[in-house]
């Protein structure tokens, strides 16, 4: 099967993902209790029925629920996510604010991941049953045994509060309007933090499938054919062992890509990060459906895409992987 | 003969502590020649392999060589430093392994592979050193080496891969080749040709070889001089001819008689009305899901047999020739797709699970991987018990009949209690027949039963197996891939190809004179054949 | 237990503190004429009518003005408006307008913007002034800058009725005729007030700049504001210590923490900043159900909480105990007409003894829910635990039941609950603030904020009519010090305490909080130092 | 199974994680008996430092004692984490089983719904399926299996699929047992330990996740879990570090000892992953 035919067939599975999780959405956001008329209502201290009624008129509330539903998946057809019930503006729009910074944010910890985790598994495997092992081992679990929040607020309490080296929140200083190169660098100092945390959970994954798949290469016929070849250590362990070893990473990177994407709720929450993470709570707890139906919908596809580029990004690392076997 | 090439003194390698034994090479001295091929032989176990890998300083992890020497060139490679030992490594001896697709690195293209060799130890380009390759590969017999160059291990075939694999190990012109089993993983027509070209080369480069085996067949094509190897020590070594034809230690003696010769001494049963007849069967696998387009694969094609009690009927193949499908599907372990199976007059090719249910106890099967055709979580007991309790029989009665099938299958019965990683490969090939056995079958399908096992075990299996069939007066069909097994123990031979029957008939007439140039080919591969003695 | 201040600074002293390098505000001489403000979160847009939060009144309150400013006694002072009258019987106002006034894009403001916000745009989307402006019949320009409101009947809150925060004047001609909830000035407000609106990066900040042709003279004294989003509560506080952020809002900065703003030095702290919303946090009971439509019940619910230590513990000092329906600070609070119910759980267990309800098994007598507001873990919540509690030793087992926003307007919109927590807002006058949770007549299943108690009494409903139309400043004053004597008396709703939400400021601001209306009024007098 | 025990215990790693378990169960276990009134119980003033008179560790922002509430906390914790994962282990092996043992469409329709998990944001659908079921106990245990079952199910349906080609299964078909008895006596017992592996560190997960909840407000408020306790006191993280150190260290070492546990189980259980 060729790849660009495989690139076809899997967008248009994509597609058809993609109006499932419509579908499951519509109806399981319908489920929760009260509507953003209610939301509007509560919080604006003063209520009454001509206030609900228009509301509920204004978002198409009134009507049947599969006239909604059908409403909603013709405009999704033509591209159009609809409208935020509590902002008031496209769907779109709303999300495309946000989705940079998410990435951004994401991409980087991604990188901090998998930098950090595979040089702790190459660390660890390099003798296992040492006390490095041992001390990547407890290290890289008990990365993974905090609360990504609960991590986020320590190091918050750490390094900016007890030890002033980080700001502790945002995406820029507030109210210091940089701009050019200046506004990157602040950029870049306020996710640090952030990204750490983000990244922390993830790379004891990685350090642990590193020297797992380091390990278990190493044990492999090729390695001692590469050696009986008479190149060096440094050779066998770059050329052949690491090589080898980072090809199911690359399928745990594409997961992990997936879950970043709408994952990063509780960090980008703590850390104040203005990206689709803390839109999806605001989504929720307001009943903006229109909003997180979105949201689902962008994730949906952009994880579909992902998993896409990481299978042709398999593809090429292993060249026994065919696509679309 | 002048100086050794290679001089093994008391060589000992010691096992991590907590192994089985403490030593796994216990004192070996070998020399090797110029210009010789000396073949190592021995069982799983023996030490065969260990000795090798402690000449090219490649013991696994853990395995040390404490004690002994190996001298080459005036220097004790167990002496050199790690970088010393590296320099003589793929320069002055390479080696060749067993799986040449494990050997490979599957990520990196074949070109790169050679030219990392030939780099390692001299200061070319790698268009030079590519070109130099692709010589190489060309001289291994392969076509299109340009290609090749540039293909990733996984696109050849197993012939291919093991070329090379020699190429890569030539590509300096070493002064020793170390091959360990190289054609253990190779069909038989293919390990002929592999064997054919280890010898060529041999004598065109005038290199020593130290060629390690299991297999006297082998070592009868091969060997300059052998030594045979047993729980880690030489117990004979001597030129080939010597101990081929007047093995002076008895274990030589019993390995060499347990080589089945490819010579068949049974006589056809007595045709009366078959117990099985298989008309038209076939096969088909369709390969891939939905998006991916569906090429289906006929795995057997219209094959036809017929199967009567008291004989054995073999069906020989190469890998990929459809022989276990056929076997799987008389067994309605797959659904065949077309023909018709009649077992004692009713059509079981299209049975329901419901109908079928009465039948299946009346054919039986042994499996060909002993460690995973026994159910690691349950005793022996309750392994053997398992059919005829699924039938409903009582517990008791099942228990008692299975310690006689175990005695039997030449297993003492307070086995029951244990499990079965607690066996020897031929103990737990004897477990799977008793499990059958269990049954009171009619049918015994045996699907390579003996092709994981040691030749002297294999021997005493496929012995047993015989004495069964006799006892119980079984119909037996005998999947094999070794034209000598089936000679030993099948009265009807049928062989397949690609999923058909090329062809078939009395062990005895296929083999004197068979009519086909396929079968011709299996039985010329054979290997040693005619070099070893009649038993 | 003991409580003091003092104590409670020694506590907050012992987490290390020290304002890092980061937080140091950028100090450029723009930054040095702007101010910053926190937003807890961002809102949907900025058309202050259609939805009148409190964050949109601290936004726009600079943008759009009202017609009169309230002072601390709730007595009117001119604003947009340069003069006003009343006839003697109350049935009709009229306005003269200062002439002197433009739109931020330059059209005069006229009679004409008066009377499309006070007579079909506010009436429309706010339900507040929907109620307020009910009382009127007409509204009638004579001028250009004169206009007169006649009314149904007399309607003594009117006036307050047009405070900032509840009246806003909007441009007619950007509204008029339109659709107002897809308006694109939502998003960019045009209004009179010191600030216009410049920039908004969503997520971000909402920037405000100087008016400079302002109609009062010498303000605004700033160039421009900067509204930040900051939703974490640990965020606003360290914004607000190291000076990043100048302003620190009601809710913005929790409870806990206040003794320690309260103990910087840079800041400046007032408690009386939104004395004009006058809110009080209730619970509310559920009193179609029994045993909540026992008085007896209702009583003991109250004797059993030490509303004291609720104060001084739980909302660290701020606020007092409620005890009458109307604040303590605001006009026709009585307290010596209301009926008391001290703590005293002795006396709450011999009432529910009185009613039959006696203990259990496990000495529990009564089980019910109590439906929490959704305030992210903060006062409110502590509050309920506590109230948990202390229910709990007369034998009452309260299930706290969390929500979120949708599912509170819900659940007590539909009367789906036996008891929640709530707050609620007097804005000037009873009438306006008060009424509606006690009317029968506002009992509307299926809207929240309303009378969702189910409390009917037909006198107090009478005694609402009459007070809100009373002319007489002393007939009122007797009407409500009755009501305030009945719905007491009744237990008509469980009045926990008056909230004080405090208004923190860097002191390098002067004039920060002029009236009672708070942020509402605007920041148009504020200079900086 | 001495075989098992020697091996996991033959390294501190699990030693040390089983010492741990052991410390917290029996501190859940003894909670109402060492602390009878119970961890809503306000015993003095809010943010008292630890090593006030009576606090080993201070108290909350409600003046509640912390040890207390530490305590209570591992109740919680343990009972989330061990009733989610029972819920989505058992939803997890049967679907897996099926599909893995079977193929074919059920196979199809369990990887559609799989995939339908991986590509929706898993915490946001969690928000949303406890908000629809207000936030509770049982919605908090109900919501997190219903996130995590496709991960036991994918790791069943592919332990299923390599079993079910395995001789010894195909020896049990040809010696006529029926599915049902083929899946539980011959398939399921070989396919526990990657199954147990999985259990024990989600049940380590899943004390995040409830945490995670809690402490955006959305746990049972009847019940202080640790999570809780970190969000309630959020706002006084800055002036008393102990309210949000304490609990998220409890929730840490008690993961923690969970994922030392489940290293083990997997060496001991899982001869090809040993080093």
């Amino acid at each position: 099967m060729n790849r660009l035919t495989y690139i076809g067939a899997r967008l248009i599975k994509t597609v058809l993902i993609t109006i499932a999780v419509v579908l499951l959405s519509f109806f399981l956001v319908r489920l929760a209790p009260g509507d953003t008329a209610t939301v509007m209502a509560g919080q604006a201290g003063f209520a009454d029925e001509a206030f609900m009624k228009s509301l509920r008129a204004e978002y198409g509330l009134d009507q049947p629920l599969p006239v909604q539903l059908w409403k909603y998946l013709s405009a999704v057809a033509q591209g159009d996510l609809g409208s935020s019930f509590v902002r008031r503006q496209p769907v779109v729009d709303v999300i495309l604010e946000r989705l940079p910074n998410t990435l951004l944010l994401n991409a980087f910890a991604l990188l901090v991941a998998i930098a950090g985790g595979v040089a702790m598994g190459m660390m660890a495997a390099r003798r296992p049953g040492s006390a490095t092992d041992a001390a990547m081992t407890v290290l890289s679990m008990l990365f993974y045994a905090m609360p990504q929040f609960w991590l986020g607020m320590m190091a918050m309490l750490v390094f900016s509060v007890w030890l002033g080296w980080l700001p502790p929140f945002g995406l820029e200083t507030m109210g210091a309007d940089y701009t050019g190169l200046t506004r990157i660098g602040d950029i870049a100092v306020h996710m640090i933090l952030p990204g750490v945390t983000l990244a922390l959970y993830f790379m004891a994954s990685y350090a642990r499938l590193t020297r797992t798949a380091m390990i278990e290469v190493a044990d492999q016929d090729f390695v001692k054919t590469a050696r009986a070849k008479g190149i060096s250590e440094g050779q066998v362990a770059r050329r052949h062992i690491l090589r080898n070893a980072l090809v199911p990473l690359i399928t745990f990177a594409g997961l992990q890509s997936a879950i970043l994407v709408g994952g990063s709720v509780l960090v980008e929450n703590v850390f104040s990060w203005p990206g689709v993470g803390t839109l999806a709570y605001e989504a929720v707890t307001t009943r903006d459906n229109p909003l997180l139906l979105g949201i689902f919908i962008v994730t949906a596809v952009l994880v579909s895409l992902f998993n896409l580029a990481t299978d042709i990004a398999y593809s090429i690392a292993d060249p026994r992987v065919e696509l679309g076997r | 003969m002048g100086e050794p090439l290679i001089d093994i003194r008391d060589l000992i390698v010691a096992l991590p502590p907590g192994a089985d034994r403490a030593h796994a090479v216990d004192g070996v001295s070998l020399t090797i020649n110029p210009n010789e091929i000396l073949c190592i032989v021995g069982e799983s176990g023996s030490g065969k392999s260990l000795t090798a890998h402690a000449v090219m300083g490649l013991l696994p992890r853990g395995v040390t060589a404490s004690g002994g020497q190996i001298l080459f060139g005036g220097a004790d490679l167990l002496r050199l430093p790690p970088s010393g030992i590296r320099k003589l490594r793929g320069r002055d001896i390479a080696m060749i392994f067993q799986d040449p697709m494990a050997a490979l690195n599957p990520v990196v293209t074949i070109g790169r592979q050679i030219t990392e060799q030939i780099r390692a130890h001299r200061a070319i380009p790698e268009k030079e050193a590519l070109e130099l390759a692709g010589g190489l590969l060309a001289e291994m017999g392969l076509a299109d080496p340009k290609a090749l160059l540039k293909s990733f291990p996984h696109q050849l075939s197993g012939g291919q891969r093991q070329r090379v694999m020699i190429a890569m190990a030539l590509s300096l012109s070493p002064k020793l080749l170390i091959a360990d089993e190289p054609t253990t993983a190779l069909d038989v027509t293919t390990q002929a040709q592999i064997l054919k070209l280890i010898k060529r080369i041999q004598t065109e480069r005038a290199m020593s070889v130290l060629f390690i085996t299991h297999d006297f067949g082998v070592v009868a094509d091969m060997a300059d001089r052998v030594a045979v190897m047993r729980h880690g020590r030489v117990v004979e070594e001597g030129a080939a001819a010597e101990v081929l034809g007047n093995p002076k230690h008895s274990y030589t003696r019993a390995l060499i008689a347990a080589v089945p010769r490819g010579e068949s001494a049974l006589q056809p049963v007595a045709q009366d009305k078959p117990l099985l007849t298989v008309t038209e069967l076939s096969k088909h696998f369709r390969r891939g899901g939905f998006f991916s387009g569906s090429a289906a694969v006929t795995a057997v094609d219209r094959v036809s047999l017929t199967l009567s009690r008291g004989e054995t009927l073999g069906i020989v193949g190469e890998s990929g020739s459809g022989k276990s499908t056929l076997a799987r599907c008389v067994i309605r372990l797959l659904d065949p797709d077309a023909g018709e199976i009649l077992f004692d007059g009713a059509d079981i090719a299209r049975m329901t699970p419901g109908a079928l249910r009465p039948l299946r106890r009346r054919i039986q099967m042994v499996f060909q991987d002993p460690f995973s055709s026994l159910n690691p979580r349950q005793t022996v007991g309750e392994i053997v018990i398992a059919g005829p309790r699924a039938y409903g029989e009582d517990m008791k009665e099942a228990r008692e009949r299975a310690a006689d099938i175990l005695r039997l299958v030449g297993l003492n019965p307070e086995t029951m209690n244990r499990f079965p990683h607690e066996f020897s490969g031929g103990q737990r090939q004897r477990i799977g027949l008793a499990r059958a056995l269990m049954l009171k079958p009619d049918i015994l399908i045996a699907d390579e039963p003996v092709s994981a096992l040691d030749v002297t075990v294999q021997a005493q299996v496929l012995k047993l197996l015989d004495d069964v069939r006799q006892q119980m007066n079984l119909a037996m069909l005998f999947i094999t891939h070794d034209m000598r097994v089936a000679a030993q123990v099948c009265h009807r031979v049928m062989v397949m190809r690609h999923g058909q029957v090329v062809e078939s008939g009395p062990t005895g007439t296929v083999f004197a004179a068979p009519s086909s140039d396929y079968t011709r080919a299996l039985l010329a591969a054979i290997p040693g054949r005619g070099k070893l003695a009649p038993v | 237990m003991g409580w003091d201040r003092r104590a409670m600074l020694g506590a907050a002293a012992a987490g290390v503190f020290a304002v890092p390098s980061w937080a140091q505000a950028p100090g450029t001489t723009a930054r040095q004429r702007t101010i910053n403000a926190m937003m807890t979160d961002e809102p949907a847009h900025l058309n202050y009518p259609l939805f009148n939060t409190r964050i949109m009144q601290e936004i726009c309150g600079n943008i759009n003005e009202s017609l009169l400013l309230f002072d601390w006694q709730f007595r009117p002072h001119p604003n947009l408006a340069r003069a006003f009258e009343m006839s003697p019987d109350g049935m009709t106002y009229t306005f003269y307008l200062r002439p002197d006034v433009r739109w931020h894009d330059g059209v005069p403001f006229t009679a004409r913007d008066v009377a499309f916000s006070c007579g079909v745009m506010l009436p429309q989307l706010n339900p507040r002034s929907r109620n307020a402006f009910s009382h009127v019949r007409a509204i009638k320009v004579i001028d250009r800058y004169t206009l007169r409101f006649e009314m149904k009947q007399p309607f003594n809150a009117f006036l307050l009725s047009l405070m900032a925060s509840s009246a806003p004047m909007m441009p007619a001609h950007i509204f008029e005729g339109t659709n107002f909830r897809t308006n694109p000035y939502n998003f960019k407000p045009v209004g009179t007030g010191p600030f216009k609106f410049n920039r908004w990066v969503r997520g971000q900040f909402i920037h405000l700049t100087r008016n400079d042709h302002y109609w009062r003279p010498g303000q605004p004294g700033m160039d421009g504001i900067y509204y930040r989003v900051c939703p974490t509560p640990e965020q606003r506080l360290v914004a607000m210590e190291s000076g990043a952020v100048d302003l620190a809002m009601a809710d913005d900065i929790d409870t806990v923490v206040n003794s320690r703003m309260m103990a910087n030095p840079n800041v400046v702290a007032r408690d009386d900043a939104f004395n004009g919303t006058g809110e009080i946090t209730v619970m509310e009971m559920n009193q179609r159900r029994w045993p909540f439509s026992d008085r007896r019940f209702r009583a003991a619910f109250v004797h059993a909480i030490d509303r004291d230590f609720l104060v001084k513990a739980i909302n660290f000092g701020l606020g007092k105990v409620a005890t009458s329906p109307i604040p303590s600070n605001l006009p026709y609070h009585d307290d010596k007409a209301v009926v008391k119910y001290p703590f005293d759980q002795a006396r709450a267990r011999a009432l529910l003894d009185e009613m039959g309800l006696k203990p259990g098994r496990g000495g529990v007598r009564h089980r019910f829910g109590l439906m929490m507001i959704p305030d992210g873990g903060g006062h409110w919540t502590r509050g309920c635990h506590y109230v948990k509690q202390a229910l709990s030793e007369v034998g009452l087992d309260v299930e706290l039941q969390s929500t979120d926003w949708p599912t509170f307007s819900r659940r007590s919109g539909n009367w789906d609950f036996d008891v929640d927590c709530n707050s609620y807002g007097q804005y000037g006058d009873p009438a306006i603030g008060t009424a509606r949770f006690f009317l029968s007549s506002n009992i509307r299943k299926g809207v929240p904020q309303t009378n969702i108690q189910g409390y009917s009494n037909p006198e107090v409903d009478a005694l609402f009519h009459k007070a809100a139309v009373a002319v007489d400043k002393a007939e009122a004053q007797h009407l409500y010090s009755r009501l305030q004597h009945v719905l007491t008396r009744d237990v008509a709703m469980v009045w926990l305490f008056e909230r004080q939400p405090m208004f923190f400021y860097n002191k390098r601001l002067k004039n920060v909080i002029t009236g009672p209306n708070g942020p509402a009024d605007g920041f148009g007098s504020v200079t900086l130092s | 199974m001495r075989n098992f025990l020697r091996v996991f215990l033959s390294r501190p790693i699990p030693l040390v994680g089983l010492v741990i378990f052991a410390v917290v169960v029996a501190l859940a276990l003894l909670a109402p008996l060492l602390f009878a009134r119970g961890p809503f119980t306000i015993v003095g003033m809010p943010l008292l430092p630890p090593g006030a008179p009576g606090l080993l560790v201070g108290s909350d922002v409600l003046g509640r004692d912390m040890a207390v509430g530490l305590a209570y906390g591992a109740r919680i914790s343990l009972l989330v984490g061990i009733t989610s994962t029972l819920g989505a282990v058992g939803i997890g092996v049967l679907l897996g089983a099926v599909a893995g043992y079977y193929g074919g469409w059920l196979d199809d329709l369990l990887m559609r719904v799989t995939e339908f998990f991986q590509i929706i944001p898993s915490f946001v659908l969690l928000m949303v399926l406890v908000a629809f079921m207000q936030p509770s106990l049982s919605s908090t245990v109900i919501g997190i299996a219903l996130i995590t079952w496709p991960q036991v199910a994918r790791v069943v349906r592919g332990e299923f699929l390599s079993l079910r080609g395995r001789e010894f299964v195909q020896a049990a078909r040809t010696l006529g047992m029926g599915d049902a008895r083929i899946i539980f006596t011959q398939v399921l017992p070989n396919a526990l330990p990657p199954i147990i592996v999985v259990g024990s560190m989600m049940v380590g997960s899943a004390i995040l996740t409830e945490s995670a909840l809690s402490f955006l407000g959305l746990g049972d408020p009847n019940l202080l879990s640790w999570g809780s306790m970190i969000g309630g006191s959020r706002s006084a993280m800055w002036v008393a570090w102990w309210t949000t150190v304490l609990p998220g260290l409890a929730i840490m070492i008690t993961v923690l000892a969970l994922n030392f546990i489940g290293d083990g189980l997997n060496d001991a259980l899982n001869p090809r992953r040993r080093r």
